[in-house]
């Protein structure tokens, strides 16, 4: 096994969202039986951490790389470096300005901006939001908030504050109770990272107030599907990690056997995300099943 | 029962809870008091446990790792519908003891540093938890429904949660074990001076071990709870620093991390102190950034004013006496 | 007699709810060698213990070279030319003697690097072991010494100060007649060097034997100060606890009765090579003497059941008792009153109350929960039969002198019924009324049947108090002597390994 | 000079080793064995200064908050151009040193448990870091580059990692202030027994402010590494749990919590070994959420083995002792 050429896709974390990511690559090993292809999770989320499993990996002897850095902003240098030694691709947020050969994910700004859109509609008289996210600085946060605040903006929508929790699910759940605690006349709710709107979901549910507060969600834990299809979470923004870990996987080999023309002139291949409502929301979830389930 | 190191702990949380209590008045009001006495209950149980152990002279740093692991293994149990939820809360407790009973016989009969053992344990707990989901987020499914665990773990009763209740009823039961029972008194001689405990024939091992696995076996009925709570666990970060919150909690109640000394009534403050804290940051709206600056200063403050008081006060008293 | 160099007058310390030292004024000249007396508890320590720095006084005030102050601190004290043995051991276990010895006076190299000069410090250290007869190397780690021998580490690193006062306090607690034989010499030649000494002692002979005059304290206060002639045991006796004391020692009541514990080829797994056979009767005292090092307190430890028995048996009332702890040995009625009280004897931090009881903590309960009534009870009875001085007994048992606390020990196991009891150093920093007291019980005790085993390195207490004495010499009994041959010859021979003729 | 825990720890070390080159010899590569170098280096040097916390009896958990604290001022200073590097890095270490200074004074003078003080330093600083960048991440500007600056942190000759030679250097200095000089003996003395340490004259509270401040500067040069290492800090993760790393290189390289026995070459030793596990878990493709469960198991099995081994020693030596 070891002739075979290795191709990693490295991601950010351990989280739910990557499952996605990993049974489309699971379909891209199927379709690529002389690759060895692998998802590899850092024991934590920190620069440092995905940094030496890199260079691990390198050293380690793989052909090429798609990740989803933690920190691409200002670890420019490092990617370089590993981008010096094998092809290089990012994934989920990207790094225009280091050697790497193509980026293929979605825009957080743009999920933001539609998140905004499902506000807008689920609000027609304006109303005061609170957002709840694990780690309000990091990029993926910040991208989703000033993309939803961009569209927001000017109408009688407001988001009035965003409690960070450090992806601790219990604190995340008692930031809803004391959001509510403190502002019982709060008119809607968003949840930024794929915990928050079922964390939102279960207080509002205890406390009675499910339906009455609208919930825009990001992401499609199976809560957050099961409310939209409910009508209690007026929407979610979904992203589509299954089809960047399917096609990255196929482009690498390809790029691999020598066919560039696979990388676009602006080299950012763009898998646009979607908006998931009561309508679409069955379709949806039956696409999911099938895939998680490698079908 | 009450002493003067508990009384200063119990004036700093009023004196906080006034503060709150003036700036945003919704402190009060009863929605935020049950909110904030259910997270009591939540960690209030741990940080009982936790006592115990420190109280032997030890510690226990695997408590965030047992928490996740027990967590992620209740809610599998339950929610596969494999077993029946109580059985599924003895299963999970059950392994708690376990584990306490691996830690306690590491630590007591073949001599190892609690400290080394339980960051072991830290890390291993972790990983399998991890490994065990394959890093994926444990939780029940959508409309999942068993409405007496639910009733039972996360109910309330004219609004005092049911992990108050059990809270309570957890700290009465320890607090008699720890301050009236033969074996608490055990505790503390081993935790104070091992070898004289064992020169009046003690069975040091024996009361090391049972330490570790009542703290084991509280923190996995506070696992149950808290995945009641959180509904779906993340397995990579469920939990993590909660055993600097516990320790913490214990530390600010009394406890001396050279063993034995502690009490339950300043175990039982600090928790309700540290839960007023975080209550303080969301009610204020202080950054959320500021969260542990917060904690970590009030901490700080009360330590300091606590010392303070108890060296002025031994030096007013040494005249007089 | 020269100008005194140090005065202290109306000194004065409160502890709450007792005055352990109460205006006192003592000045000591060069070259003087007081004897500093009194019962447990009289104030002697925390007297010494201001002059060394550790204690601050609540009133008077300290002359030093004429310079007045209200206290002296540690280094002060130092730099004024005071050196301290501490009654209870000060030593770091993780260094080696002679890093103990001269701790905080490291001869240096490297320059400003402030490098220890760890072959000077060796060399340097030799020759005040030597003095005192230690039978080890400067370079032995002290977690490697018996308590004995750490009592000469503390006292070589006093001498080692060259001070011009050495305050010792009781400094031969656990030595034995050899060791306190040399050390009485060296005092002999500090003072010839006109080093002044304080010596505090429970040993009455060792202070006939060395002081210049003696100062008597009781509660506190100064009741006496003897001069040369004076200086005799029954007189300081009668200062001490204000009555004459009749008789230490008495003879049994009963000719011995049948063996109770038998030891038969024990071998122990610090020396696994010897083995050691005796028997103790019942209503017996069988006295085990040795010289430091020979292996008492491992025999006892071993019996006990803190030690793996290595080979041999070990019966008690005729019946083999395989003891793997001490809880097995304590429900079989065999009992240690171990000869570090700090460290095994007692919980310090714990009130006397809860020390009397602890190893009997079960019949003070019902279904596990403690009777605190029952409890608070048993200690007061305890308290009042050994004559503890206390307020209560409630009070931490590290805030007792040390006789005292040793008192709260042996009241741990008189409060059972022992069958056995194994005393290492019963008396060891007791005074002389205690002690009469720890005869009389351990008398009554074997009048009433129970056999005792007292390991002892004093020659006087070992004479005096057993009935029958075993000596040890590097592992193994080298003789038993009878009521009759009782010598402190016959004993030191035996002890040094001369096999009795 | 090697005592026979260090011994046995480096025996492990080669039997892993050579365990993970059999199985993947790519672990002996020059690039491999240069970039495991390179984080022996970054976490050598803030686990020998947890040592000299820990041998005073002491210890101190803010170091994964001071990095990330130091870390995100140190490149601010640099990246705004408005200090030169070279006096960033004097400024970052005397802050160091003044954290260390506040936690030995808070410990020696005031009198407060090191658990306590450390555990509020780290909440503190995470909170004052998080606060300082609003949760972003500080990193360079892209294109920004300081040649020497990271030539001299990050750079290699012939392969060798500057961050080793720096940790080499500061081990063999940190060695003999340790192991050859009186402030080292005093600090061993102070954490075994600091009555007897007072009642000989030493000052006892200067020591062990002296243990903090060494500690915390040295974790402000490791800061700085790293710093440069990441080029980028996300003040809420950054340094995570690396106190935990540094006190289990500390306890397996010998070092007892209750103060007053350790040696610099068993913390080095325990650092190698940790960082030669995280090396293997990447370089075997063992499952990155087993990461944490391999390192707690080999952490575990050696201390075990060690124990095991030494009993036995222990009792071969008695007869013929
Ligand atoms: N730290 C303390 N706190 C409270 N009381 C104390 C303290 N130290 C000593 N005492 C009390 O002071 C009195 C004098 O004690 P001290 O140790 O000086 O006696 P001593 O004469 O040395 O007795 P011994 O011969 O037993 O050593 C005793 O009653 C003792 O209980
Ligand atoms: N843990 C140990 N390691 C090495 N040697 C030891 C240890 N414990 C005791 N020893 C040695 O064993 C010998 C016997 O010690 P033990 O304490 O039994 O003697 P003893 O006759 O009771 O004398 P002492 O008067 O000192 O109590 C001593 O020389 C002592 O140095
Ligand atoms: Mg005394
Ligand atoms: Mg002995």
């Amino acid at each position: 096994a070891q002739e075979k050429k290795q191709l990693a896709f490295v991601v950010n974390g351990a989280s739910d969202f990557w499952k996605l990511a990993e049974a489309g690559v699971k379909k891209a090993q199927d379709e690529l039986p002389n690759y060895d292809l692998s998802l590899k999770y850092p024991e934590q989320a920190a620069a440092a951490v995905q940094q030496r499993l890199m260079e691990d990996l390198v050293a380690g002897g793989v052909s090429a790389i798609m990740v989803s850095a933690v920190d691409p902003k200002s670890s420019t240098d490092s990617l370089n470096k590993i981008g010096s030694q094998v092809p290089l691709f990012t994934t989920d947020s990207d790094a225009p300005d280091t050697n790497r050969i193509a980026y293929i994910g979605s825009s957080n700004t743009d999920a933001g901006k539609q998140a905004g859109e499902i506000a807008l509609k689920a609000l027609p008289e304006g109303g005061k939001c609170i957002g709840f996210v694990g780690l309000p600085g990091a990029d993926n946060a910040r991208e989703r908030i000033e993309g939803m605040k961009s569209t927001i903006a000017g109408s009688k929508v407001e988001l009035i504050d965003v409690r960070g929790d450090d992806i601790d699910q219990t604190r995340a759940k008692r930031n809803v109770e004391d959001a509510l605690a403190a502002n019982p006349d709060i008119d809607c709710m968003v949840g930024f990272y794929s915990y928050n709107p079922p964390r939102i979901y279960e207080v509002l549910k205890e406390s009675g107030k499910l339906g009455q507060v609208t919930v825009i969600a990001f992401d499609e834990d199976p809560i957050t599907l099961g409310g939209v299809r409910e009508g209690t979470i007026a929407g979610t923004v979904v992203q589509d990690p299954y089809e960047w870990g399917y096609q990255g996987m196929k482009l690498m080999a390809k790029y691999l056997e020598g066919d560039k023309s696979v990388v676009p002139e602006n080299k950012l291949i763009i898998v646009p995300t979607k908006m998931i409502d009561k309508s679409n929301v069955d379709a949806f979830e039956a696409e999911l099943k099938s895939r998680i389930s490698g079908g | 029962m009450i002493n003067r190191k508990d009384l200063w702990l119990l004036i700093l949380i009023i004196i906080v809870g006034t503060v709150v209590a003036i700036i945003n008045p919704r402190f009060l009001s009863p929605i935020n008091l049950s909110n904030t006495a259910n997270l009591i209950g939540l960690f209030g149980i741990f940080a009982v446990a936790q006592a115990f152990v420190i109280i032997s002279g030890g510690i226990e740093l695997s408590v965030g790792s047992i928490i996740a692991l027990l967590g992620v293994v209740f809610i599998d149990l339950v929610a596969s519908e494999a077993v029946n939820p109580a059985l599924a809360f003895v299963i999970v407790v059950a392994i708690g003891c376990l584990i306490g009973l691996l830690h306690g016989f590491l630590v007591a009969k073949l001599g190892l540093q609690p400290f080394v053992v339980t960051l072991c344990g830290l890390l291993i707990y972790r990983g399998i938890a991890r490994y065990y989901t394959e890093d994926a987020t444990a939780g029940f499914p959508f409309g999942a429904s068993f409405p007496t665990l639910e009733w039972l773990t996360a109910g309330r009763f004219y609004g005092i949660p049911h992990s108050l209740i059990a809270f309570i009823v957890i700290t009465l039961v320890m607090g008699v074990v720890l301050h009236k029972s033969v074996f608490g008194r055990y505790l503390f001689a081993v935790g104070k001076n091992e070898e004289a405990a064992r020169y009046s024939g003690i069975h040091t091992a024996r009361i090391t071990i049972a330490a570790y696995v009542i703290c084991c076996g509280l923190t996995a009925v506070a696992a149950v709870f808290i995945a009641m709570y959180t509904r779906s666990i993340s397995p990579s970060s469920h939990g993590n620093f909660y055993e600097l919150y516990a320790i913490a909690a214990a530390v600010l109640g009394g406890c001396s991390l050279r063993g034995g000394e502690g009490s339950i009534v300043g175990v039982v403050l600090g928790t309700v102190l540290l839960q007023v804290l975080q209550n303080l940051v969301n009610l204020l709206g202080i950054p959320s950034s500021l969260n542990f600056a917060v904690m970590g200063s009030v901490i700080l403050i009360g330590v300091l004013a606590d010392q303070q008081i108890s060296r002025r006060a031994a030096r007013v008293k040494a005249p007089a006496g | 007699m020269p100008e005194p160099f140090l005065k202290m007058t109306g000194i004065s310390k409160v502890y709450p709810g007792i005055r352990a030292v109460d205006d006192i004024s003592l000045s000591v000249s060069q070259g003087e060698v007081i004897g500093l007396v009194g019962e447990n508890g009289a104030g002697k320590s925390t007297l010494m213990k201001i002059l060394g720095g550790v204690v601050a006084p609540s009133a008077g005030s300290i002359e030093l070279d004429g310079l007045a102050m209200e206290r002296l601190t540690v280094g002060g004290s130092m730099r004024g030319g005071i050196a301290f043995v501490h009654q209870e051991l000060n030593l770091f276990e993780n260094l080696t003697a002679a890093a103990n010895i001269f701790i905080g006076r490291e001869p240096l190299k490297g320059g400003p690097l402030r490098l220890i000069d760890e072959e000077e410090l060796n060399r340097r250290a030799e020759p005040y072991l030597k003095q005192l007869g230690a039978d080890f190397a400067p370079e032995t780690p002290v977690a490697r010494l018996s308590l004995a021998q750490m009592q000469l580490v503390e006292i070589a690193k006093a001498l080692s100060l060259k001070a011009r006062l050495v305050i010792m306090d009781e400094p031969t607690s656990s030595l034995t007649a050899s060791e306190t034989e040399r050390l009485l010499k060296i005092i002999a030649r500090l003072k010839a060097e006109s080093v002044s000494v304080i010596f505090i002692s429970h040993r009455l002979a060792e202070i006939e034997g060395c002081a210049d005059r003696v100062v008597v304290l009781r509660d506190g206060r100064r009741v006496a100060e003897l001069g040369k002639v004076e200086i005799h045991a029954e007189t300081m006796i009668r200062h001490m606890i204000g009555r004459d004391l009749k008789t230490l020692y008495r003879p049994p009541a009963n000719p011995p009765g049948e063996s109770i514990l038998e030891l038969t080829g024990v071998r122990t797994a610090y020396r696994p090579e010897q083995s050691v056979s005796l028997s103790v009767r019942r209503g017996e005292i069988l006295g085990l003497a040795g010289l430091v090092g020979s292996g008492r307190t491992e025999l006892a430890r071993t019996i006990f059941g803190l030690e793996p028995l290595e080979g041999g048996s070990i019966t008690i009332k005729g019946v083999a008792a395989p003891i793997a702890s001490p809880s097995a040995a304590i429900a079989r009625g065999l009992y240690l009153v171990p000869e570090d009280r700090k460290r095994s004897g007692l919980i310090v931090d714990f009130p006397i109350r809860e020390n009397i009881t602890l190893a009997n903590l079960e019949a003070h309960a019902k279904r596990g929960l403690i009777d605190f009534d029952a409890e608070e009870k048993d200690a007061l009875k305890q308290r009042q039969r050994l004559d503890i001085r206390s307020r209560g007994v409630s009070a931490p048992a590290s805030s007792l002198s040390g006789g005292n606390q040793q008192k709260v020990v042996l009241a741990k196991w008189l409060s059972m019924e022992p069958q056995v009891l194994i005393f290492d150093e019963p008396t060891r920093g007791v005074d002389v009324g205690a002690k009469s007291e720890i005869y009389r019980l351990m008398r009554e005790l074997s009048d009433h049947g129970v056999g005792i085993l007292m390991i002892s390195s004093d020659m006087e207490e070992v004479i005096g108090v057993s009935d029958r004495v075993a000596v040890m010499h590097e592992g193994r009994i080298a003789g038993f002597l009878e009521r009759g041959e009782l010598s402190e010859q016959s004993i030191l021979s035996l002890a040094v390994g001369r096999i009795a003729a």
